[in-house]
C-alpha cells in the first residue's frame, strides 16, 4: 500500500464528519466540532504523506469509478490526479481547514451560537468538496465539486439566516457564482464535444489523451484529426472554450465583474470567511486555471484576457479597500485584489509565481481573517473599525500576529507576501518586455496596474491596522475588550509564524543574485527529467516549452540586464508598498484619526505632526486615492449590483405573470389549447404549403 | 345509370313523412284526457325526481345505463370475430382463435362479477323517489 | 360512390361543432357530449378511409374507439357526479379553488 | 436453457394486467372489508415481479435483435418488444412499486382501497403497454387504458373538493386531447392507409396529401403533449398534481409522463421520421418550439409558487420541456440515437427523483402539517432522514451532482450541442439555473428556518419512509451507476 491508495480518504474524511455533524451533532459534546477537527487532521496527515510520496518522484493519475463508458464516444468518470501542484494544494486546504475548525471552537462554541451541528456539517462538506475538487483528474469531476463548493458556501454564508443581511448575501453569492458556472458548464460540454473524436478521455487534465495535450498537438503539430471545432480554426475555437471556462473561474475567484458577491459574503461567520478566502472557494478558480494551464498557455488571447482581468481586478479592488469602514470588508476587497495578482501572474506566464502567491496568500489571509475574528470576539461582534482603536495593548498576541499578516499582505520584506508578490510582478515585467506584439503590451499594462495596486494595498492594510489597534480606544467596548482563549490564539500563533517565514520556500531572487539553491517551490513545480511526472505533462518544464514555442511566444526580456531588472523590480514594488504604509501612517497613526480626510484643515495639522511627509504623499492620499475609490465604489454598488438584482427580480416578475395563465377555469384552458393548436396549424400549414 | 342521390333523397323524404303523418293523424283522432301521469317525463319506466324543468334521476339509473353501454359496446367487438370464426379455426386452430376471445370474455366476466359484488346492479329505491311516487298516486 | 372528400367535410364539421361546444358550454354533461362529437368525427374519418383503401383496419379501430368512448363517458359521468356532490353544481367553471 | 414462447416477452405488461385482475377478484370475494395488507401486498408483489422481469429481460438481451436481425413482435406487428419497451416497463413498474409501498400508509384509513390499488395497477398496465405499441391503434387503446384509471384515481378522495376539481380538469382536458389525438390518427390513416408504424413509414413517400398529413401530425403532437404535460396541453397538470392524493401525483408526473414520451418516441422516430414528412410538416421544429416554451412556462411559474406541491407540479411541466429535447434535437444524422437516449435517461432518473419528491409531500400530508413553504419550516428538526432524502431529490432535480439528475441533464445538454441545437441547450441552462432557486427554497425551509412552535411529529410510517428512502438511495446510486442506464438507453434508441 502506498499513500495514493489512501488518497480518496483525504476527501472522504471531512465528508464523514459532515454526516456525523448533520445527524449526530446534537448529541456530541462540541456539536460536531471534534469530528471535524479529527477528520481534517486526518486529511492533513494523509496529505502530508501524499506530499512526501510525491517528493519521492511519484505521481498518480487513475480513474476510480466510471459512470459512463460511452458506446462510441467518451468516458465520464471519477478519478484522482496527484502531481506536485495537487499535493501542495491538498496540504494548504487541509491545513487551513484544520485551523478554521479549531478556531471555530472559540468563535462559535464559546460564544454560545445556536445551530452548531448545521455549521460543522457545512464546514465538513465544504472542505470535502474542495479537496475533491483539488484532486479531480478530469474537468467534469472538477465541475461537479466546483458546484458543491458553491452550494456549501451558500449554506454557510447564510448561516445567520434570521438577520436581514446573510440570506440575501448568500443568495447573491450563489447566483453570481452560478452565473459564471454556467459558462463553465458550457465550456465543459464544449471540451467534451470538441475532443471526443480525437481521444477516448477528453476530460482528463493530465497525460497523453488529455484535452490540453490533444489541443497542443492540434495547434503545434497541426494534428486536428477527429477534432470538432464547429468550423472555427482550432486556435479560435480553443480561445472560445478557454474563455467559457474562465467564466466559472471569474465567478468563483471573484474577478471583475463577477466579484460583487465576495464583499457581501462577509455576512457569514468569520471562520467561514477565512476558509472561503484563504483556501477553498475563491482559491478554486485560480487553481482551476493552474490545473489546466497547458490549455491556456496555447492561446495568447486568453492569456491576455487573464492578465488584464487580473491586473485590473487587483487595482480596482485595492482602491475600493481604501474607503471601507468595516474590518472584514477591507479584508474582502484585499482578497479580490490578491487573487487578481494570481490571475495576472497566470496570464503573463508566471505559473510558479501564481502558485507561490496562492500559497503565501492562503497563509496570511487566513491569519488576517482569524485575527479579525479574534478582534470581533473581543469587540462583542462590532465590526466597524471606527468603533475600535487602541486594542494593541489589550490583546498583544492578536496584534502581533495580525501585524505579521498585514506586513505580508502589504508586501514588506521579508514577510511572505513580499516574495510572492514581487515574483508575480517581476514575471509580468520580464515577459512584457520579452514578448513581441500586442501580448507583450498587454502584459506591461497589466503589470502597471498591478504595480499601482501595491501602493493601495500598503495604504489600506495599514489604515486597517492603525485604526483597529493604534491610537486611543474610541468606544467603551474597545476600552474593555472581551478576552479570547487558547483555541483562538493557537491558530493565530501558528499562522503568524508561517506568514513570516513561508516566503522562504521560494527565494528565487536570492538564487539569482547569489546562486544559492533556495528556490524550493520552483524545483517542486518544475517537473524535471526523471521524476516520473514527465508523462503527465503538467510540470512547469512543459508549460514553459508551450509558452515559448506555442502561438503565444512568451519570451523573457530584461531591459536593465538580469540583475538590474530584478533589483529594479523588487525595489519599485517595495518602495510603493512602503509609500502606501507611510501614507496610511501619516493619516491614521494619530490619537484621534479623522473619518474622511477631505477636510483640508486637518491635513495641515497632520503635516505638522509628520515632519517627514511631503505634500505629494498627502495629495496622493486625498486628491487622488479617495475620489478614485469612491467612484469605483459607486460603480460597484450601482451598476453591477443593479444588474444582478435586476435579473433576479425580472425573473420573479415574469414568473408571477406566467402563472396567471393558469386561470383555474377549465373552459379557458380548452380555449388556450384550441388557439395554440390553430396557431400551430396555420403557421405550419403556410410554411409547409398545405393550401 | 341513375344517380344514387335519387334513392337517398327518396329515403329521406319517406323517413320524414312517416312520423309526421302518424303524429298528425293521432292528434286528430285521439280524445283529450289530461292527467298527471301523462305529463310526467317518460324515462324507461323509471320515476323522475325533482321538478320537470330540471329533471333529476336516481343515480342508480346512471350506473345501470353505464354498465349497459360498456358491455353493449364490448359485444360489438365480438361480431367481427364470429364472422371469420369458422374459417379461422380451420386455418390456425383453436389456440389462436378461440382462446384469446375466451380470455377477453374472462376479463369481462371478472369486471361484471366485481360490479355485481360491489352492488352496482343492486336496485335500491331512493327515499325521495318513493315519496314522490306516493304523492303522485294520491 | 360518394367521394371521400364529402366524408371528410362532414367529419370536419362534426369536429368543429364538438370544439365549439367544448369552448362555449359550461354544463359538464354538454361538455362531455361535445367531446363525444369529436370522437365520432374521427370515427367517420376512419370508416370512410377504410372504405377508400379497401382495408378493414380503420373500421375495426373505429369499433375500438367507440368502446373507449363509452368507457370515457362512464368515467366522466362519475366525475361529474362527485363534482355535483362537492360543488352543488355541474357548471365546469365553478370549480376554481386551485389556480395560478 | 428452455426457450420461452414468444408471447412471454410481454411478461412485464401481462404481469401488471394480471395483478389488476387479481385485485379486482380479491375485492369481489370480499367487497365489504378492506384488507390493507393483502391489497398492498398483491399490488406490490405484482409490480416488483414486473420490474424484476423487465430487468431480467434487459440483461438477457430479449429486446435485442435476434440473429436474423428481427425484434420480437407480436399480433401481426402490432406490438413489439425491444429494449425501449422493456426500459419503460421497468420505469413504470418501479415507480408503481414505490407508489404502492407509500400508499400502504397513505391510504391506510381511507375508503375504496381495493379500487385504488386495482386502478393504479391498471393504469400502469396501460403505460407499460404503450411502450410496446407498434401501431397507432394499439397506441390509442393503451393511452386510454392509462388515462381512464388516472382520471378516477385523481378523484378517489370523493369528498375532497381539491381532488374532485383536479379530476374534473384533468378529465375534461384529457377528453378533449384524446379527441384531438384520435382525429389526428384518423387523418394520418387517411394519408397512408395504414395504422402500423412501419407501414405508415413505408407509405410516406412524396406525393402524400400534404394537408391531411400535416393536420394529422400536428394533432398527434397535441395528444402526445397532453400525456407528457407539455405546453399548450399542460393546463391540467398543475391542478391535477396539486389536487390528487400525493402518491397519485407522483405516479402521474413520473410514470404517466414517461409513457407519453415513449409514445412520442415511437410515433415520431419510427413512423414519421422521413424527409417526405418533414417537408410537409417540420415536427422537429414544432417540438423545438414546444420544448422551449414548456421549459420557460414550467420553471417561471414554479418560481413564484407558495405551495410546495404546486411548485413541484410546475417543475414537472418544466422537466417535460427538458425531455422534449430528446425529440427536438433530432436531425436525422448520426447523433439521433444519442439524443433520444438522453431523453430516455432523463425520464428514468426523473422517475425516481420526482416520485421521491412527491412521496415526501405525501409524507407531509400524512403528518398534516400544511402545504406552503412556511409550513415546511424546521421540518428537519423532526424528521432529518426524510428531509435529507428530499434534499437529495430536489438538488438532483435541479441538476446538482448529488444524484443521477446531474448526468441526465448533462447528457441532454451534450445532445443539444452534438446536434447543433444550441438554443435548446441555452434554454436548458437558463431554466436549470432558475429551478435551483425554487428548489433551494424548500431545502432552506426544511433545514435552516426555525420550526413553528408546536411542530411535532409523532408517527413515522414505515411504508412511506421505505418508499422515500429507497427512491433517494436509487437517485444517489444512479450517479455512480449511470453507466448501465446510459448504455441501455442508447442501445434502445439506436434500435428504433
Amino acid at each position: 500500500m502506498t499513500a495514493f491508495d489512501y488518497a480518496p480518504a483525504i476527501a472522504l474524511l471531512p465528508f464523514v464528519s459532515f454526516l456525523v455533524a448533520l445527524f449526530g451533532g446534537q448529541y456530541l459534546p462540541k456539536k460536531g466540532a471534534l469530528a471535524g477537527i479529527a477528520a481534517t487532521a486526518g486529511s492533513l496527515v494523509l496529505s502530508a504523506w501524499v506530499a512526501l510520496t510525491v517528493a519521492g518522484g511519484q505521481t498518480y493519475n487513475e480513474a476510480l469509478y466510471t459512470f459512463t463508458a460511452g458506446l462510441e464516444t467518451f468516458d465520464l468518470h471519477l478519478g484522482i490526479l496527484i502531481d506536485p501542484l495537487t499535493a501542495l494544494m491538498l496540504l494548504i486546504v487541509s491545513f487551513i481547514a484544520l485551523l478554521v475548525h479549531v478556531f471555530s471552537l472559540g468563535y462559535m462554541n464559546d460564544e454560545g451560537e445556536t445551530g452548531l451541528p448545521r455549521y460543522y456539517a457545512g464546514l465538513g462538506l465544504f472542505t470535502a468538496s474542495m479537496l475533491g475538487f483539488v484532486y479531480a483528474d478530469n474537468i467534469l469531476m472538477a465541475f461537479m465539486f466546483f458546484e458543491l463548493v458553491g452550494l456549501c458556501s451558500y449554506l454557510l454564508i447564510g448561516f445567520n439566516f434570521r438577520e436581514a443581511g446573510p440570506p440575501s448575501a448568500a443568495k447573491k453569492a450563489f447566483l453570481v457564482t452560478r452565473f459564471g458556472d454556467y459558462f463553465f458548464l458550457i465550456g465543459v460540454v464544449g471540451i467534451f464535444v470538441t475532443f471526443a473524436g480525437a481521444t477516448q478521455t477528453p476530460g482528463l487534465f493530465a497525460g497523453e489523451g488529455s484535452f490540453p495535450v490533444v489541443a497542443e498537438h492540434a495547434i503545434v503539430d497541426g494534428a486536428t484529426e477527429g477534432l470538432n471545432t464547429f468550423g472555427f480554426e482550432p486556435q479560435t475555437w480553443f480561445t472560445i472554450l478557454g474563455l467559457l471556462v474562465l467564466g466559472g473561474v471569474m465567478g468563483k475567484s471573484a474577478q471583475f465583474p463577477l466579484h460583487t458577491w465576495l464583499p457581501d459574503a462577509m455576512e457569514g461567520p468569520t471562520p467561514v470567511s477565512a476558509l472561503i478566502h484563504a483556501a477553498t472557494m475563491v482559491a478554486a478558480g485560480v487553481y482551476l486555471v493552474a490545473r489546466m494551464y497547458g490549455f491556456y498557455a496555447l492561446t495568447p488571447t486568453t492569456l491576455a484576457v487573464i492578465a488584464l482581468v487580473g491586473g485590473f481586478t487587483a487595482l480596482f479592488a485595492a482602491t475600493m479597500g481604501v474607503v471601507k469602514q468595516e474590518l472584514k470588508q477591507v479584508l474582502a476587497y484585499s482578497t479580490i485584489s490578491q487573487y487578481g495578482y494570481m490571475m495576472l501572474a497566470l496570464g503573463s506566464g508566471g505559473y510558479i509565481a501564481a502558485v507561490f502567491h496562492l500559497t503565501t496568500h492562503a497563509v496570511f489571509k487566513a491569519l488576517l481573517f482569524l485575527g479579525a475574528g479574534a478582534v470581533i470576539i473581543a469587540m462583542h461582534h462590532e465590526e466597524n473599525m471606527w468603533e475600535m482603536g487602541g486594542l494593541k495593548d489589550k490583546m498583544p498576541v492578536t496584534y502581533y500576529t495580525f501585524l505579521a499578516g498585514s506586513l505580508a499582505l502589504a508586501g514588506i520584506v521579508p514577510f511572505a507576501g513580499f516574495w510572492s508578490k514581487d515574483e508575480v510582478l517581476y514575471e509580468a515585467l520580464i515577459h512584457g518586455f520579452g514578448t513581441e506584439g500586442g501580448l507583450g503590451t498587454v502584459f506591461l499594462v497589466a503589470y502597471a496596474m498591478g504595480l499601482l495596486a501595491v501602493f493601495f494595498t500598503g495604504f489600506y492594510t495599514f489604515r486597517m491596522v492603525y485604526l483597529t489597534f493604534h491610537g486611543e480606544a474610541r468606544t467603551e467596548t474597545a476600552k474593555k475588550p472581551h478576552g479570547v482563549r487558547w483555541n483562538v490564539k493557537g491558530p493565530l500563533a501558528v499562522l503568524g509564524i508561517l506568514a513570516t517565514t513561508i516566503g522562504f520556500v521560494n527565494l528565487a531572487p536570492v538564487k539569482k543574485l547569489t546562486g544559492l539553491e533556495v528556490d524550493f517551490l520552483h524545483k517542486w513545480l518544475l517537473g524535471a527529467e526523471g521524476s516520473g511526472w514527465e508523462a503527465l505533462l503538467t510540470g512547469y518544464e512543459h508549460y514553459e516549452h508551450v509558452l515559448h514555442d506555442g502561438p503565444a511566444h512568451v519570451l523573457v526580456g530584461e531591459p536593465l540586464g538580469a540583475t538590474g531588472t530584478l533589483i529594479a523590480s523588487a525595489l519599485l514594488s517595495l518602495g510603493l508598498a512602503v509609500a502606501g504604509v507611510l501614507a496610511a501612517r501619516s493619516l491614521y497613526k494619530v490619537p484621534e484619526p479623522v473619518e474622511h480626510t477631505d477636510k483640508l484643515g486637518s491635513i495641515k495639522t497632520l503635516l505638522m505632526h509628520n515632519y517627514y511627509q511631503d505634500e505629494y504623499q498627502v495629495w496622493l492620499a486625498t486628491g487622488f486615492t479617495y475620489p478614485l475609490s469612491r467612484a469605483a465604489d459607486k460603480f460597484d454598488q450601482g451598476v453591477i449590483d443593479g444588474v444582478v438584482n435586476g435579473i433576479s427580480s425580472v425573473s420573479l416578475f415574469s414568473g408571477s405573470r406566467v402563472r396567471r395563465l393558469q386561470t383555474g377555469v377549465v373552459t379557458n384552458y380548452a380555449l388556450f389549447i384550441t388557439i395554440a393548436l390553430v396557431v400551430l396549424l396555420v403557421v405550419f400549414g403556410l410554411t409547409g404549403g398545405w393550401f | 345509370m341513375s344517380n344514387p342521390w335519387i334513392a337517398i333523397g327518396a329515403l329521406a323524404l319517406v323517413g320524414v313523412l312517416i312520423p309526421l303523418s302518424m303524429i298528425s293523424v293521432s292528434a286528430l283522432l285521439r280524445p283529450s284526457v289530461p292527467e298527471q301521469g301523462k305529463r310526467a317525463t317518460y324515462e324507461s319506466g323509471e320515476i323522475p325526481t325533482g321538478s320537470s324543468q330540471q329533471i333529476r334521476f336516481n343515480i342508480q339509473y346512471y350506473m345501470v345505463a353505464l354498465l349497459f353501454v360498456v358491455f353493449d359496446i364490448e359485444t360489438v367487438l365480438i361480431f367481427p370475430w364470429t364472422v371469420i370464426y369458422r374459417d379461422a379455426v380451420g386455418a390456425l386452430g383453436y389456440e389462436q382463435v378461440l382462446f384469446p376471445m375466451l380470455l377477453f370474455l374472462g376479463v369481462l366476466v371478472a369486471g361484471l362479477a366485481w360490479a355485481w359484488r360491489n352492488g352496482a346492479v343492486q336496485w335500491v329505491k331512493s327515499p325521495r323517489a318513493t315519496r314522490q311516487l306516493s304523492t303522485n298516486n294520491e | 360512390m360518394i367521394p371521400t372528400q364529402y366524408y371528410l367535410l362532414l367529419s370536419a364539421a362534426v369536429f368543429c361543432i364538438g370544439i365549439f361546444g367544448v369552448l362555449t358550454r359550461r354544463n359538464a354533461l354538454i361538455f362531455l357530449m361535445s367531446v363525444e362529437l369529436i370522437l365520432n368525427a374521427a370515427n367517420i374519418n376512419l370508416v370512410a378511409f377504410s372504405f377508400q383503401y379497401g382495408n378493414l383496419s380503420g373500421q375495426v379501430f373505429a369499433l375500438f374507439a367507440m368502446g373507449l368512448a363509452a368507457a370515457e363517458v362512464a368515467v366522466g359521468l362519475g366525475i361529474v357526479l362527485v363534482l355535483y356532490r362537492n360543488f352543488s353544481d355541474i357548471d365546469v367553471t365553478e370549480a376554481t379553488t386551485m389556480r395560478w | 436453457m428452455v426457450q420461452l414462447p414468444t408471447w412471454t416477452a410481454l411478461s412485464p405488461t401481462l404481469l401488471l394486467g394480471l395483478t389488476a385482475i387479481v385485485l379486482l377478484l380479491v375485492d369481489s370475494i370480499d367487497p365489504d372489508s378492506s384488507n390493507n395488507e393483502l391489497l398492498a401486498g398483491v399490488a406490490g408483489l405484482g409490480s416488483i415481479a414486473a420490474a424484476a422481469t423487465s430487468v431480467w429481460f434487459i440483461v438477457a438481451g430479449t429486446g435485442l435483435p435476434a440473429e436474423n436481425g428481427e425484434l420480437i413482435s407480436l399480433f401481426d406487428d402490432q406490438l413489439v418488444v425491444d429494449q425501449m419497451a422493456l426500459f419503460f416497463s421497468f420505469l413504470v413498474a418501479s415507480v408503481l412499486t414505490l407508489v404502492v409501498v407509500a400508499s400502504y400508509d397513505y391510504m391506510a384509513d381511507k375508503a375504496r382501497q381495493a379500487k385504488y390499488y386495482s386502478l393504479t395497477v391498471m393504469a400502469a398496465t396501460g403505460m407499460s403497454l404503450l411502450g410496446s405499441a407498434n401501431g397507432l391503434a394499439v397506441a390509442f387503446v393503451a393511452l386510454e387504458l392509462a388515462s381512464l384509471p388516472s382520471y378516477a384515481l385523481v378523484a378517489i378522495l370523493k369528498t375532497n373538493k381539491g381532488s374532485v376539481e383536479a379530476a374534473l380538469k384533468y378529465f375534461l382536458v384529457g377528453a378533449l386531447s384524446s379527441g384531438v389525438f384520435l382525429y389526428g390518427i384518423s387523418l394520418v390513416y387517411g394519408a397512408t392507409g395504414s395504422l402500423q408504424f412501419d407501414a405508415v413509414a413505408a407509405a410516406l413517400t412524396d406525393g402524400v396529401p400534404a394537408g391531411i398529413l400535416g393536420i394529422g401530425v400536428l394533432m398527434i403532437v397535441g395528444g402526445v403533449a397532453f400525456k407528457t404535460a407539455s405546453v399548450p396541453f399542460h393546463f391540467w397538470a398543475p391542478e391535477a398534481y396539486e389536487g390528487a392524493p400525493a402518491p397519485i401525483s407522483a405516479f402521474l408526473s413520473s410514470a404517466s409522463k414517461a409513457a407519453g414520451f415513449v409514445l412520442a418516441f415511437r410515433v415520431f422516430a419510427t413512423a414519421l421520421m422521413g424527409d417526405a414528412v418533414l417537408a410537409v410538416v417540420d415536427w422537429v421544429l414544432v417540438f423545438q418550439v414546444l420544448a422551449i416554451v414548456t421549459m420557460f412556462v414550467g420553471n417561471f411559474a414554479a418560481a413564484t409558487q407558495e405551495n410546495v406541491k404546486r411548485m413541484l407540479a410546475y417543475s414537472s411541466v418544466g422537466h417535460a420541456g427538458y425531455v422534449l429535447i430528446g425529440l427536438a434535437a433530432l436531425t436525422g444524422g448520426s447523433s439521433d440515437a444519442y439524443v433520444l437516449g438522453s431523453g430516455m435517461m432523463h425520464l428514468l432518473v426523473y422517475g425516481f427523483m420526482n416520485t421521491g419528491a412527491f412521496l415526501f409531500i405525501a409524507l407531509v400530508e400524512y403528518w398534516d402539517i400544511g402545504r406552503t413553504f412556511e409550513d415546511y419550516n424546521g421540518l428537519a428538526t423532526q424528521a432529518p432522514l426524510a428531509c435529507a432524502a428530499m434534499t437529495v431529490f430536489l438538488f438532483s432535480l435541479a441538476g446538482l451532482p448529488i444524484g443521477g439528475g446531474f448526468f441526465s441533464k448533462f447528457n441532454l445538454l451534450m445532445a443539444t450541442v452534438r446536434s447543433g441545437t444550441w438554443f435548446l441547450g441555452a434554454a436548458l441552462i437558463v431554466n436549470s439555473a432558475l429551478s435551483l432557486y425554487y428548489y433551494t427554497r424548500v431545502v432552506k425551509a426544511m433545514w435552516i428556518e426555525e420550526p413553528a412552535s408546536g411542530l411535532e411529529i409523532e408517527r413515522y410510517p414505515i411504508g412511506l419512509y421505505t418508499a422515500v428512502l429507497v427512491a433517494a438511495l436509487v437517485t444517489v446510486l444512479l450517479l455512480p451507476g449511470f453507466d448501465a442506464v446510459s448504455q441501455t438507453a442508447e442501445t434502445a434508441a439506436s434500435l428504433l
